[in-house]
């Protein structure tokens, strides 16, 4: 079943058309990423979905309901849970209190939610009683997921979930990512630079490029591309160091 | 001895009053990290509510019930000045709301005095001129309302901050308005509360104040004292904010008492200007350096 | 002789002991790396270096001296310029400003000077301009010169950072995590620049990051730290071969 | 549009990007400067007050604006140049030194108390401004002799080389000594702006910890722009002294830092045009309404003035409708103004739309 | 042709603070003005000339006063000005007014720059507070059997005038001052106050703060116990709400109060008072004339006393010239309206009141 279904979204900045007319469809249960090199407008469209940016034109449908321009607490409640770029995490509160916070609009903390969360990430609760402004990077990042995951949405976002994460870590959020879909059927929108692995992981792929889809299908057909190969997998390029190099522009450019 | 004890009181009880309004500044600090200049011109109306309801001349309600009713009209006001005001700047930098405060205050004043005139009312209160004393040692009724209302109200904030889902979101929202919204966090919702609540404390405040005198349209420069108390407590902090008024009622009182004139009137300021000094974030302030 | 001698290098916050007894020197035109877990210490070992926190022991020499004593704005002008992993950029000036104010340590203006707008002022500006077109043109920046930062994606930013700290002029470039948030390619863009920083601008890198590709590709030497104490030192291959860094660190399957 | 093909860097140092503004800022000194012989002593009094509010709002400007200090004080440092610069006079020295005197006495002033004030920031450092007013304040009811205290004094007329400058005696000489002081200090404004001095400021505004680690002395930039700021402020205080011509400590109450802020923000926070821009609304809107008010009582009959405050009351209305409709102060509305203009008929409405915005917490710096 | 003089108009302006602190001033006196000048002009005006009287809001700060004055000066043209509010304001005004002559009539202070130094175009309409303070610590000297002053004043020019009158007074009479205390406008705990001024053992203080302040700082003097000290206060102090504040709180005897005119609340029974507030509640949504009121009244009618006995031709020496000649009695201020020549202090008589019940009673006239 489609669960989510974005129909020709246009997202300004001021004059700056970030997102020009892009059309997603998520199924399910399914897991999509979407890649993009950087200023693609991949941020943009997961905050349009969520609410925290008013597209200008075009549709936004979660489980058959329209959702565009609605405020984005109302969104959350409908169940749908974003895992921001740039962790985001309230710096004065402790770990503790931001992951209680990520099961706002459940009301009630579930004991085993917050167990759950800290058995993937061991660090958070050592450190749950510290302002969550100190922690590293990474452990913000862990902890921006582990907030993200108390909310047990229907159809979870994470925009670049792996950034500043450990080579080990990374590997276990796409193993968590996987589980979770697996086990409990949380549907993922994921995008992420690890090209490698969120293709090896997701099912469904789609290519953003200066605002648009210029690309999409089953991951399997998306990793045969040789364009998909060389721009976002890096496997033809074989440099030798302090060799003269040169560039060749995206196709599609 | 009974004297320091009289000035300690003294001084206490108009600390309390200075808690109070501070205690507004808190609240709306706390759920946004905005500073409400206007917040001693609510406390101006909200005592001239209670005067309409309550005088004699006018409405002429009991006590008792005029005071829970202005605290509701002034809730309503607050929330409403969010509504339709203040949240228009949303995701505007504090300094906007700074502004728009500011001029809000004018507004207020204006409109108390189309109402209620400029010459200054007197509030009719059960406690006004009544006094209790042991051991030498004066207490006004009204000081004592002052300090046990003002004790209650601090703890009850500091409460719901402290143990309720609400006030944890406004705390959150306060630090990041876009990672509230997404974990769920009516923010501008929460945010219509808290000004509401601010309206009934600056009411609480308002009353307390009128009874050691008069009520007129610019009794809200008070205001600027009182905000003065929450800076020193540091912003934010509910306790804080009601020690900060403590410490200004105290030392203008021992000021005014034992330093020679003109430092008795600079007294708070100076006590304020070393507290920063020493705390750039005030005395409970949480200002760190950001981890990078 | 090293460009960078740490020593027993330590700092706790509260319980935390986030450095730990760190010792490594770094070499001139050496390419640098630290890897670790998250919450390592390694940004802290930045911070320490840039003398943003004090630390509880030990001590840094540069270049012979001794700068643990020193104040942060006093790091730069010796020749170390860094950036931050969460990009701490102007947002509210434009890319060349940013860069512009890179130049600072080389100003020779006073601002009564400046206030008059002396001839010397202008010639000197004219020099940072050119300084900055430099950086600019090494970087690919000229589409986004005179764009405001807070409008520009992520990844332009990280590119501006380091933009920025070239534009002091540095012999030692400190990079937290230049590559993360950069797709494949614009990682090796980020290999190629770095190599030719010290190829080019004879610069040495101290960098840190979780990319293990580039780290293999540039660096000369690794030091993986983890929990604050220092774990493995030696070249990419040997520290990566090293059974605490891959239990720690890598995981079992190391990506490409 | 207009687009300069840049041919060098010169014309990026430049304060003009092309010829055009150079000669259009040109005819608008000539025209500044032949306004006495073109306007009655009404508006040229006006014109004098409002140039003296804009040379006030610059001295804020490069507090507020440009490194984020924001004070509630300024109306200190008019007042330390106004006494100053009258007691320097009473002393005896002539006025183009005591002006002088006047001004780096308050920026000295504004920098010593910047050396403590730098660790605070926004409101903790806007309520320690404010608590550093009130003390000044006793200060000047308290030094008697030099102030009058609460009697206040009279400022001393202005000669220069034996030529009147006295506001109101010779209105067009002290109007034309105003103009030239607030070009010169506009152009050393801009000129610091263009400059590492300028870039040092916005540096240390936007984030400490990297203009640190660029080897930005924060301390030392904050207090030089806080003391600059200052001093400016001074310089307007010493001419708001000698254009009142008598002053007490009330005229600089706390409702002057509010009205400066004011010019400020309304104007355009981070640009010089704002500080004039502020300064014309504060000084014109306020005469405005009450023309309106006289004119509608005159022909119309309403009388209006048996509403108290109403004049301020619209006058605040102005300002919140400002705030929330056109935040980016009246500069910002001018530059878009100017944008429809030169791509006309090409302009588009939804250039100019505003997409949400969020806040994050100030206390980490 | 003279300034603000058409066929059909006399323009008069007025700076005063209609959104400040001295708002309970400035707002009802603009309000008595104005009734007074409608009910001329309903009358046919002056010699066929409608009155309009202009007033602009300064808010109490000087600037804006400055800018005022500049308008009605130099833009609008006025004849005269009546009822300027604020001393340094006035004061700044009187820079742009001097050299035109233009009359500047009962002006809302009381301070002597308003009189002094002499200048023809100076017109006060009641004794100035200096004066009027003098009388009234007389009275208490001789009367009441004061001994020793303290004051409690705030840093303006009323506070100011005041310590100079009790400075003068207590050293003809030989008397020692005691504590002589300095406040600020929102001071609102006083007991330390009066711990200096028990410890200075005087029996009188001459006070000069705000209203609610007055009130707050006399209640709590007997909460403290000190009943027997007496208070004085200046016509600023001399007002319904004080009396009734202060009976809130219990007290109701022993504050004096020295004015240049007379309470209204207790002349209730003199039909013209009681007309006159009347319409003056009528035209101010039903608020009780106080002390701004009756300043305002008092001036505008001097102003059209004036304006009648010039004549059709004006001019502003003749205006002037017709005020110096002005000899009435004010029922509602319920003072004698007197000047000539040298004298520009209009009304000769102080009062001396005592709170009694919520109200003024008035206990001795002084010529
Ligand atoms: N605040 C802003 N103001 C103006 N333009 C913006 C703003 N934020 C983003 N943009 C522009 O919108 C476009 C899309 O940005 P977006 O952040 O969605 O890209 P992205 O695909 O997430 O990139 P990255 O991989 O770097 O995160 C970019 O070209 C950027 O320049
Ligand atoms: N100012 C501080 N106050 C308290 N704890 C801190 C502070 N700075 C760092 N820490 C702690 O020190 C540890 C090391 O942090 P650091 O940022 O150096 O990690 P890192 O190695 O850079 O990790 P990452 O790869 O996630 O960026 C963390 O556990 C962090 O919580
Ligand atoms: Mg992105
Ligand atoms: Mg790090």
């Amino acid at each position: 079943m489609n669960i989510l279904s974005v129909r020709n979204l246009e997202t300004y900045y001021g004059a700056i058309m970030a997102l020009r007319g892009v059309s997603i469809d998520v199924n399910e249960g399914e897991i999509v990423a979407i890649l993009g090199a950087n200023g693609a407008g991949k941020t943009t469209l997961m905050k349009t979905v969520a609410g925290l940016m008013d597209p200008e034109k075009g549709a936004v449908d979660f489980m058959g309901e329209p959702i565009a321009r609605l405020e984005p607490d109302r969104i959350v409640t409908k169940g749908i849970s974003l895992v921001p770029e740039g962790r985001e995490v309230f710096p004065y509160l402790t770990v503790e209190e931001n992951l209680k916070l990520g099961a706002f609009t459940r009301r009630a903390v579930p004991a085993g939610d917050l167990d759950l969360v800290y058995s993937y990430f061991p660090v958070l609760r050592e450190r749950r009683r510290q302002a969550a402004g100190f922690l590293s990077g990474g452990q913000q990042q862990m902890l921006a997921i582990g907030r993200g995951l108390m909310a047990r949405p229907r159809l979870m976002m994470l925009d670049e979930p792996s950034l500043g994460l450990s080579p080990l870590l990374t590997q276990e959020i796409f193993d968590i990512i996987a589980r979770l879909n697996a086990e409990q059927g949380v549907t993922m929108l994921l995008v992420e630079q690890n090209a490698h692995i969120a293709l090896e992981t997701a099912t469904t792929g789609y290519v953003l490029e200066m605002g648009r889809i210029v690309m999409s299908g089953p991951t399997e057909r998306l990793k045969a591309s040789d364009d998909i190969q060389e721009f976002y997998l890096g496997r033809t390029q074989e440099t030798e160091r302090g060799q003269k190099r040169w560039k060749r522009r995206k196709t599609w450019r | 001895m009974t004297e320091i004890l009289q000035l300690l009181i003294g001084g206490v009880a108009s600390g309390c009053v200075y808690g109070l309004v501070a205690l507004g500044f808190v609240l709306i600090y706390k759920a946004s990290e905005g500073v409400n200049f206007a917040q001693g011109d609510m406390m101006m109306l909200g005592a001239f509510v209670a005067l309409t309801l309550g005088n004699s001349g006018q409405l002429g309600l009991p006590f008792v019930v005029a005071v829970p009713m202005a605290m509701i009209i002034m809730f309503m006001l607050g929330w409403g000045v969010e509504r339709i005001v203040v949240r228009r700047l949303f995701g505007q930098p504090q300094f906007a709301l700074v502004i728009l405060t500011i001029a809000l205050g004018f507004v207020f004043r204006f409109v108390a005095g189309l109402i209620w005139g400029y010459t200054p009312l007197v509030l009719e209160t059960p406690f006004a001129g009544k006094n209790l004393s042991a051991g030498g040692v004066v207490v006004g009724l009204a000081d004592l309302t002052a300090i046990v209302v003002t004790i209650i109200l601090t703890l009850l904030l500091w409460a719901f901050f402290a143990f309720t889902r609400y006030g944890l979101a406004a705390q959150a929202a306060s630090q990041n308005q876009m990672a509230a919204y997404i974990v769920g966090v009516p923010v501008m919702r929460v945010n219509s509360m808290i000004w509401g609540l601010s309206g009934a404390v600056a009411t609480v405040a308002g009353i307390l104040y009128a009874t050691r005198g008069a009520i007129d349209p610019n009794i809200g420069l008070l205001g600027i004292k009182a905000f003065a108390a929450a800076v020193i407590g540091g912003l934010g902090s509910l306790p804080g904010a009601l020690l900060g008024g403590l410490i200004i009622g105290v030392v203008e009182a021992y000021a005014g008492r034992y330093a020679p004139g003109e430092f008795a009137q600079m007294s708070p300021y100076m006590i304020m200007l070393i507290v920063l000094v020493a705390r750039p974030g005030g005395l409970f302030g949480q200002i760190q350096m950001k981890k990078v | 002789m090293n460009l960078l001698e740490i020593r027993d290098l330590t700092v706790h916050f509260g319980g935390v002991k986030a450095v730990d007894g760190v010792s490594f020197d770094v070499a001139p035109g050496e390419i640098f790396a630290i890897i670790g877990p998250n919450g390592a210490g390694k940004s802290t070992i930045f911070n320490l270096i840039s003398r943003i926190y004090k630390p509880t022991r030990g001590t840094i020499w540069f270049d012979g001296q001794d700068i643990t004593g020193l104040k942060a704005q006093d790091i730069a002008p010796l020749g170390i310029a860094r950036t931050f992993q969460n990009i701490e950029l102007f947002d509210h000036s434009t890319v060349l400003d940013n860069l512009l104010m890179g130049r600072h340590t080389h100003r020779k203006t006073s601002f009564v000077q400046d206030a008059l707008f002396l001839p010397k002022v202008r010639r000197e500006e004219r020099l940072h301009r050119e300084k900055v077109e430099e950086v600019i043109e090494f970087l690919e920046l000229e589409a986004h010169r005179t764009k405001m930062i807070a409008g520009l994606p992520y990844g332009v930013r990280k590119v501006v950072e380091i933009g920025r700290a070239l534009a002091i002029g540095p012999r030692l470039i400190l990079l937290d995590e230049p590559a993360s948030g950069l797709s494949v390619e614009e990682t090796q863009d980020v290999a190629f620049w770095i190599e030719d920083m010290r190829r080019d601008m004879g610069l040495t890198v101290l960098m840190v990051e979780h990319d293990m590709s580039l780290v293999t590709q540039v660096c000369d030497r690794v030091l993986a730290v983890a929990n604050g104490r220092p774990l493995a030192l030696g070249t990419p291959a040997e520290v990566q071969a090293h059974p605490d860094v891959q239990a720690a660190y890598l995981g079992t399957e190391v990506t490409a | 549009m207009r687009v300069v093909f840049k041919t060098s860097y010169d014309s990026d140092i430049d304060l003009h990007e092309h010829g055009r503004d150079r000669v259009l800022m040109g005819l608008l000194l000539l025209a500044m400067a032949a306004l006495p012989f073109l306007v009655g002593d009404y508006y040229l009094s006006e014109v004098t007050n409002t140039l003296i509010w804009a040379l006030a709002g610059m001295g804020l400007m490069i507090a507020v604006g440009h490194t984020g200090q924001v004070s509630l004080g300024h109306a200190a440092f008019l007042a330390i140049g106004a006494y100053s610069d009258a007691a320097l006079m009473n002393a005896g020295l002539p006025f183009a030194i005591s002006f002088l005197l006047a001004g780096l006495l308050t920026g000295l002033f504004g920098a010593l108390i910047a050396v403590p004030a730098v660790r605070m920031s926004g409101i903790y450092l806007a309520i320690a401004t404010l608590a550093m007013f009130v003390i000044v304040e006793e200060l000047v009811i308290l030094f008697e002799p030099l102030t009058g205290g609460i009697g206040g004094i009279l400022a001393p007329s202005i000669e220069i080389l034996g030529i009147s400058f006295d506001r109101y005696a010779a209105l067009s000489n002290f109007y034309w000594l105003v103009l030239g002081v607030v070009a010169l200090v506009t152009w050393g404004y801009a000129n610091l702006m263009r400059s590492p001095t300028g870039r040092s400021f916005l540096a240390v505004r936007d984030s400490e910890v990297s203009a640190r680690a660029l080897g930005i002395n924060v301390t030392q930039t904050k207090s030089l722009a806080f003391g600059l700021s200052a001093g400016v402020t001074g310089l307007a205080g010493a001419l708001l002294g000698h254009y009142i011509g008598f002053f007490n400590y009330e005229l600089f109450s706390i409702f002057i830092s509010i009205n400066l802020l004011l010019v400020v923000t309304i104007g355009g926070l981070g640009s010089i045009q704002g500080a004039f821009l502020g300064a014309i609304l504060i000084s014109a809107v306020p005469q405005l309404i009450a023309i309106l008010r006289d004119g509608l009582n005159e022909n119309l009959g309403i009388n209006l003035a048996g509403i108290p405050g109403l004049d301020t009351m619209l006058f605040s209305l102005i300002l919140i409708g400002f705030i929330i409709y056109e935040p980016t102060g009246i500069y910002g509305r001018s530059l878009k103004i100017k944008y429809w203009f030169e791509v006309f008929p090409l302009a588009r409405r939804d250039v100019f739309r505003r997409q949400k915005s969020y806040l994050k917490t100030e206390r980490m710096k | 042709q003279t300034p603000g003089v058409t066929d059909t108009e006399i323009k008069i302006g007025s700076a005063q603070d209609l959104s400040g602190l001295f708002a309970a001033f400035s707002v009802p006196a603009v309000t008595a003005v104005q009734m007074h000048f409608d009910k001329i002009n309903a009358a046919g005006g002056i010699h066929g000339r409608k009155l309009t009287y202009i007033v602009e809001d300064h808010g109490y700060q000087v600037p804006k006063a400055v800018q005022a004055a500049n308008k009605l000066v130099n833009r609008d043209q006025v004849f005269a000005m009546l009822n300027n509010l604020g001393t340094p304001h006035n004061i700044a005004m009187f820079q742009l007014m001097g050299p035109q002559g233009i009359p500047n009539v009962a002006p809302i202070t009381a301070a002597r720059q308003m009189v002094e130094p002499f200048e023809s175009w100076k017109f006060i309409p009641t004794a100035t507070y200096y004066a009027a303070i003098k009388e009234g610590a007389s009275y208490l000297i001789d009367e009441q059997g004061t001994q020793k002053f303290c004051t409690m004043l705030l840093p303006t020019d009323f506070g100011k005038e005041i310590e100079e009158a009790i400075h003068e007074i207590a050293k003809a009479r030989g008397q020692e001052l005691g504590a002589e205390l300095a406040h600020k406008p929102d001071e609102t705990d006083f007991t330390g106050a009066f711990g200096k001024i028990k410890a200075s053992g005087c029996d009188t203080v001459a006070v000069g703060l705000g209203i609610s302040q007055m009130i707050n700082a006399i209640a709590t003097a007997r909460k403290l116990g000190m009943t027997d000290v007496k208070f004085l206060l200046s016509g600023a102090g001399f007002h319904t709400v004080v009396a009734q504040g202060l009976a809130a709180q219990g007290v109701n005897d022993g504050v004096y109060a020295v004015s240049g005119w007379q309470d209204l609340a207790s002349r209730m029974d003199v039909p013209e008072v009681a007309a006159w507030v009347g319409e003056f509640k009528a035209a101010s949504g039903d608020k009780f004339p106080g002390s701004g009121a009756v300043l305002g009244y008092s001036g505008a009618v001097m102003v059209t006393e004036a304006l009648e006995a010039a004549g059709r031709d004006l001019t502003r020496e003749g205006f002037i010239k017709a005020m110096e000649t002005l000899d009435y009695e004010d029922v509602i201020a319920g003072n004698t309206i007197a000047m000539s020549a040298d004298d520009h202090a209009s009304a000769e008589e102080i009062f001396v009141s005592v709170v009694d019940n919520g109200g003024w009673k008035l206990i001795e006239t002084i010529k």
